[in-house]
């Protein structure tokens, strides 16, 4: 298997060196890839789309059709996963494990026996036993605003710098998981339990579908934002750019959701219950 | 010669399909057997309401649907066609009624799928009959071969499997395999697969070609059981009688000669086949067929195995007669598809009128059944004669007219075959009737309660036997098709 | 220099892309281990989007983000100052594609360890075998 | 509203499986109307674009409103029209037939498989109809991707198989990702029709014949082509049945017309048919699938083993057909796209009647099936027929075409491997029917006055649309003439004799 592997790479890799003896060379600006269409991006992009950063205008405008797909599939990958992986008929856990918070105690209860829930000072922790955290806790807890700050700049400000919907999305979506990695999967999901995580992140992808199908209705293409000027009561290019910031904020919804929700299932295995 | 464009050929094939939801949907046995007549009568009533037409020489054509293009599944009622329609219909009635009998007195189990099959088999054999183009008959072809399986492998045992193996290897196999391609090059070389007075095939390939197409028809129609392809037929003698006797005596055996018969006329044509020396060759096949079948079915002990052997001699005569390519010698041949039909058809009813009335398939075990069953063993006298083609029934027309051809075209060793095979015919027929007449069993063979099968078995053998004798007399139906068929 | 050694030298990107692509082809076809495997066939798709990415570059051109004030007329844009923004644009669904078929071959690969209790194609395969 | 109709078919199912999603976790029974009105209403879309390509010829659609070379560009012609509709129609029958096994398999995940499943759809939907190589990679990677986690869930090693195949089809893409890469690099465009336009200009170079070859062997290991069909058998006989009922018939069945699509209408018959030795060779390696894929069905065990490894043989019909190169022989292969999907999709929801009934498809668990279970075996036997290639069903047709092509060409051994694979799948086909009709032996004495087994049926919907899709290989076969006709001949580019 191994002697046939290496044979099947040499000839595949032979036959791509082969193909590029005709290559333009690196950089070189004569290339027919960046003389046939990019140039019309690069000088229509502002009166077109009056959007600065040329990347987002082609991303979510001139091949928004592309990144609908895209979102749908992240989108996919988060079902799949969590069709793949979830238990549904969760046995409930042999030993507890409960930390004393002033004294730092742990304690473990056998046979399935539990606490009551509202103790003050008595919080449950994983069946993989985490060394007493405050640092990390009380750090975190300083860092993730601002984290969530930041994401939601790189969204909004997606048009005049690099950034946009997946990039914010998954800085948001990083914080998130950098809180569950702080504390335990158990408190993330008070927070942002999985069933809104899949509802955020439907909702989000709908945005995205939703705007385009909103732009059929009023008569013109799908995804052909200019439509929406009556709407939004603004001229047809401004409605372009303002159709892009509405879709990159549904992308960045379905993505965030989406990282949070694979987080959830793959690290727990999918029985949701303890994670990393 | 018209062309007359009509609905009746479809109605004539359609007909026995409508009989299977009737029959599943029937609630008690009765019921089903009147629809089974009912449906029989019919089809035999619209195929001889196109006789006068054919007679006098026009065509019947109806287009069903073009499903390639210039290609269609086309119906042509000529005379060759309504003369193998008319004995398949007419024998249905016959068997229907035998098949009551049979079934009931064995009691078989499921005997609706029995009866749907067989309506869908007749319904497949006047499609092949009435066929316009290649395309149609292969199309009846194949759905003939998959009606009969489940027929063939009724009793679902064992024995059954195996036998179904063999009926398929030995039919489906060829038909896909050789038929198929041969057709698929007639269309390539030709153009069209429309089967035309003198053939369409004449100058399109060479010589060599044009052997090669001819011997892929022959032997992919593995029906016509000619010698290397004839193994099926021994081994669906497992089915029961009725099925044997029609299917395996006249319906799909016939098939097997009868597309032959067509693809020699409508494809090759008379004249390219002569001038090539290729009927010569198929005689001799033929000719070998006749010959090693009549000497097998001497040794063989089962009465049905016998009669199976003695098909495979009788079909060669046709396609014998059909190759001799001279005018006598191939409306002997097309005669013979209704004379031996009716000679084997009573063979077969009064085989099965033995088995059930006594249980016996085995000949060494009928000595001295003819004081037991008169009746049965007269029928299979008469049969007999009929099939060894002597005077006072239909048989002897064919094998005269054979005798003749085989003298115009000037092929002794053909008329030495006819001799000598016929007289194999009377040394494995008669035995059988003289050891039921007069020899009596050493020790008791039979309990002196048996005598003759229930009605329903013992009339239709009566009435097909009285056939074949009606036949000598007004023979003049059948040689006016065949004439016709040959365009004399 | 001799042409050749000029030639290789003007198209070391496309060496790269294929290097890296025939580290990851092997490591998907050789290795045994799946997560093994699933490394590789991360590394093979990124060598792809290495590949779309050095096709976008253009000698001393700028991000493409066109410098402007908010409102004020704009000035003419050449096309050959700026970087080539399409590949850019088709590797961003391009990574997207690769991460959603990583998360996919990771909760299989769970399960499939959830099932047979080992990662090794050939234990694997010998326990089906059973 | 009718010039919508190309985005409507996609988007449609696209918004239908986020909500499908959403009521999966908000109420379960509106899980299933959703997916049947949605695919239903692509299934009508569908038909609407076919008579309306028939009546005035191809039309665009301009995604976004930006022209072609800048904005994407769906071009519905002849071709793509008909798969749109085979594609359509197998989705939504299949959807309808196995509702009852879908709540019987994943009970509290139904929510989540029909979003998948009609993602599934949207994929190839979107597959079949766009017109930008770029786009078609996307809508591949959801098709996949949807693919990978429907066949992950089934039993016994489907997780093992379904990896299996993540690993061979995200090589497949990214072997054509990185073909659409050097075409690019060539021409600087991704519309499908204005890469023609440039190839054909640059024919010469070496960079136009690597990307070619790149491009193929992507597709042929996405299509399972013998040598590369590794994953195809376990992924397909270990999915569960509802899902192999959309998957089997139709993934390989697209990528055949993706295949089409890319060496006629981008690399321009010109360009495609001037390597005879390319041709030779591919020639004989569609032969070399036929016949390897029918002997390996011989010795499987299962049912669905079989089935799966017919498909790998008809694979290299389509295949062999495309490079045979005549007019004839290409509208075989794609009259075979459209009779595939109905005899597949036949034979694997008769599987599925079977396997949901007689709990499994071994050899052992179909025995007496024609007593019990009447209706879903006169499919089979109709489907397999059609396999077989018996004339009044419509995979004699395709067989036809594909043969008197093969005769015209002079490729003999292509005609050769075509009758080889009918006489094979004849011994597959009656090997199974025996053991349904003649066995149980043991159990009871020979049949004679036995009572008739009580019938247990399969669910009334299946047993509907078995008998629906019967019924519709009958008519595909009779009206197969008016098909190649109007619709296969005028889609077929001027270049090829």
């Amino acid at each position: 298997m191994k002697t046939f592997g290496i044979i099947a790479v040499v000839l595949c890799g032979a036959l791509l060196i082969y193909g590029t003896v005709d290559f333009p060379e690196w950089g070189d600006p004569a290339s027919p890839a960046s003389t046939y269409v990019s140039p019309y991006y690069i000088e229509h992009s502002i009166p077109d789309t009056s959007v600065p950063n040329i990347v987002t205008a082609i991303l979510a405008d001139y091949r928004g059709y592309d990144t609908m797909f895209e979102t749908a599939v992240v989108f996919a990958a988060g079902i799949a996963c969590i069709f793949l992986l979830r238990i549904e008929k969760r046995d409930s856990p042999r030993s507890r494990l409960y930390r004393h918070i002033p004294t730092g105690v742990t304690i473990r209860i056998e046979q399935g026996g539990r606490l009551p829930e509202g103790s003050r000072d008595l919080e449950r922790i994983d069946s993989v036993w985490v060394p007493y955290d405050l640092i990390i806790k009380t750090g975190c807890r300083l860092v993730i605003p601002f984290i969530q700050l930041f994401a939601l700049y790189v969204i909004a400000h997606g048009h005049h710098s690099p950034g946009g919907g997946f990039q914010g999305g998954v800085i948001f979506g990083a914080a998130i998981i950098l809180y569950a990695l702080a504390y335990d999967l158990r408190t993330a999901q008070t927070h942002l339990p999985i069933r809104t995580s899949v509802l955020l992140s439907s909702t989000g992808v709908l945005i995205y579908a939703g705007t385009g199908a909103l732009c059929l209705l009023l008569g013109a293409n799908f995804l052909n934002y200019s439509a929406l000027a009556g709407l939004l009561g603004v001229d047809p290019v401004t409605a372009r750019s303002h159709g892009i910031l509405i879709v990159e904020i549904g992308v960045a919804l379905a993505v965030m959701a989406v990282m949070v929700g694979l987080y959830y299932i793959i690290s727990s295995a999918g029985r949701l219950d303890e994670g990393l | 010669m018209a062309t007359i464009y009509s609905i009746k050929p479809l109605l004539a094939v359609i007909v026995s399909l409508l009989l299977i939801p009737v029959l599943i949907s029937s609630r008690t046995p009765n019921i089903r057997e009147g629809w089974t007549f009912a449906i029989a009568l019919a089809k035999f009533l619209i195929v001889a309401s196109m006789v006068p037409a054919v007679l006098l020489g026009n065509q019947i054509v109806f287009t069903v649907a073009e499903i390639i293009p210039g290609l269609a599944i086309r119906f042509k009622v000529d005379a060759l066609g309504i003369l193998f329609a008319l004995v398949a219909s007419l024998l249905w009635i016959v068997t229907s009624a035998y098949s009551i009998g049979y079934m009931r007195g064995l009691k078989e189990h499921s005997q609706t799928r029995y009866f749907c099959f067989f309506a869908l088999a007749l319904s497949a054999t006047i499609g092949v009959a009435f066929s316009a183009n290649l395309l149609t008959l292969y199309l009846f072809y194949e759905m003939l071969s998959f009606a009969t399986y489940p027929l063939v492998t009724h009793h679902q045992d064992r024995e059954a499997r195996s036998s179904g193996r063999k009926y398929l290897l030995y039919i489906v196999g060829p038909s896909i395999g050789l038929v198929l391609p041969a057709m698929l090059i007639c269309y390539h070389l030709t153009g069209t697969l429309e089967f035309t007075p003198r053939g369409f095939l004449a100058g399109a390939a060479s010589p060599l070609m044009t052997a090669v197409l001819l011997f892929m028809f022959i032997f992919g129609f593995a029906k016509a059981a000619i010698m290397p392809m004839h193994a099926w037929l021994p081994a669906a003698m497992v089915a029961p009688t009725p099925v044997s006797a029609l299917l395996h005596a006249v319906a799909v055996v016939k098939v097997g000669v009868f597309s032959i018969a067509r693809v020699m006329t409508g494809v090759f044509g008379v004249d390219l086949l002569a001038g090539l020396h290729l009927g010569t060759i198929v005689c001799y096949i033929a000719g070998f067929t006749v010959i090693v079948a009549s000497l097998m079915a001497i040794s063989q002990d089962g009465l049905k195995r016998r009669l199976a052997f003695s098909t495979i001699g009788q079909l060669s005569y046709i396609v014998l007669g059909v190759a001799l390519l001279s005018p006598k010698g191939m409306t002997g041949g097309l005669v013979h598809i209704a004379m031996h039909a009716f000679g084997k058809i009573t063979l077969f009813f009064c085989a099965g009128a033995i088995f059930v009335a006594t249980g016996k398939k085995y000949i060494s075990e009928m000595t001295g059944i003819g004081k037991r069953m008169p009746v049965t063993m007269v029928a299979f006298f008469i049969g007999s004669l009929s099939v060894i083609g002597l005077p006072p029934t239909g048989g002897f027309f064919s094998k005269w007219y054979l005798v003749l051809g085989t003298l115009e075209s000037g092929q002794t060793t053909m008329l030495i075959i006819l001799l000598t095979s016929s007289l194999l015919n009377a040394a494995y027929f008669l035995p059988i009737v003289y050891h039921a007449f007069f020899c009596s069993p050493e020790k008791a063979m039979f309990g002196d309660d048996i005598q003759e099968a229930p009605l329903w078995c013992v009339v239709p053998p009566v009435i097909t036997a009285a056939g074949s004798v009606f036949l000598f007399f007004y023979p003049t139906l059948f040689v006016r098709l065949a004439e016709l068929a040959i365009g004399l | 220099m001799d042409p050749v050694i000029a030639f290789i030298i003007a198209k070391y990107n496309y060496w790269m892309y294929i290097i890296l692509m025939m580290i990851g082809l092997c490591g998907m076809i050789i290795k045994k281990n799946l997560i093994k495997k699933i490394i590789g066939m991360n590394i093979f798709q990124t060598a792809i989007i290495l590949f779309y990415i050095s096709i976008a570059a253009k000698k001393n051109a700028t991000i493409p983000i066109i410098a402007h004030a908010h409102g004020d007329g704009h000035a003419a844009v050449n096309a050959a100052g700026i970087i080539n923004p399409l590949p850019h644009v088709l590797m961003l669904t391009a990574i997207v594609v690769a991460v959603a078929t990583l998360g996919v071959a990771l909760a299989l690969a769970i399960k499939i360890y959830r099932q047979y209790h080992t990662l090794e194609e050939d234990e694997i395969i010998s326990q089906i075998r059973e | 509203m009718n010039s919508h109709f190309p985005a409507l078919i996609i988007v449609v199912p696209l918004l239908s499986a986020f909500v499908i999603v959403m009521a999966g976790w908000l109420n379960k029974k509106y899980c299933f109307p959703l997916a049947a009105a949605a695919l239903g209403s692509s299934l009508v879309s569908a038909v609407a674009m076919l008579s309306r390509v028939m009546d005035s010829g191809p039309f665009t659609y301009h995604l976004g409103g930006w022209a072609p070379p800048w904005g994407i560009e769906y071009r519905v012609d002849h071709l793509n029209a008909l798969v749109l509709v085979v594609v359509a129609a197998v989705a939504f029958i299949n959807l309808i037939a196995t509702r009852a096994i879908v709540r019987a398999d994943f009970p509290e995940k139904t929510g989540s498989f029909y979003g998948l499943y009609s993602l599934f759809a949207t994929g190839l939907l979107g597959v079949v109809v766009t017109g930008d190589a770029f786009n078609l990679f996307v809508l591949l990677e959801i098709t996949a991707l949807t693919g990978y986690a429907l066949i992950g869930i089934g039993k016994q090693h489907a997780p093992l198989a379904s990896l299996n195949y993540i690993f061979m089809g995200t090589i497949g893409a990214s072997f054509y990702l990185l073909g659409v890469g050097y075409l690019y690099l060539a021409t600087g465009t991704l519309n499908m029709a204005d890469l023609a336009l440039h190839l054909s200009k640059i024919s010469g170079s070496t960079v136009v014949l690597a990307a070619f070859l790149i491009c193929l062997t992507g597709l042929y290991m996405k299509m399972a082509l013998f040598p590369l069909h590794a994953w195809l058998p376990n992924a397909y006989a270990c999915a569960p049945s509802a899902a192999a009922g959309i998957i089997a018939p139709l993934t390989t069945k697209v990528m055949v017309y993706v295949l089409i699509r890319i060496t006629l209408f981008v690399f321009t018959p010109a360009f495609t048919y001037a390597h005879l030795p390319l041709n030779q060779a591919m020639i004989w390696l569609a032969s070399l699938a036929i016949v390897m894929g029918s002997i390996l069905a011989l010795s499987q065990k299962s049912l669905k083993k079989i089935l799966v490894y017919i498909i790998v043989a008809e694979v290299g019909y389509m295949v062999g057909g495309l490079w045979i190169g005549n007019r004839i022989s290409i509208s075989g292969s794609i009259l075979h796209i459209v009779n595939d999907a109905a005899m597949t999709l036949c034979v694997f929801l008769a599987a599925a009647g079977l396997q949901f009934k007689l709990k499994g498809d071994s050899f052992i668990a179909l025995r007496g099936s024609f007593r019990k279970m009447p209706y879903t075996m006169a499919a089979l036997v109709v489907g397999g027929l059609s396999i077989i290639g018996v004339p009044p069903t419509c995979g004699f047709f395709s067989k036809w075409y594909l043969i008197s092509g093969a005769l015209t060409a002079g490729t003999y051994q292509f005609v050769v491997a075509l009758l080889l694979n009918s006489l094979v799948n004849v011994v597959l086909f009656f090997r199974i029917f025996e053991i349904g009709y003649f066995e149980p032996f043991p159990g009871q004495d020979s049949h004679r006055g036995q009572k008739a087994q009580a019938i247990n049926e399969a669910p009334l919907s299946m047993v509907a649309m078995l008998l629906l899709v019967s019924a519709g290989l009958i008519a595909l076969g009779l009206f197969s003439s008016d098909m190649v006709t109007r619709i296969i001949l005028p889609s077929i580019p001027a270049g090829i004799l």
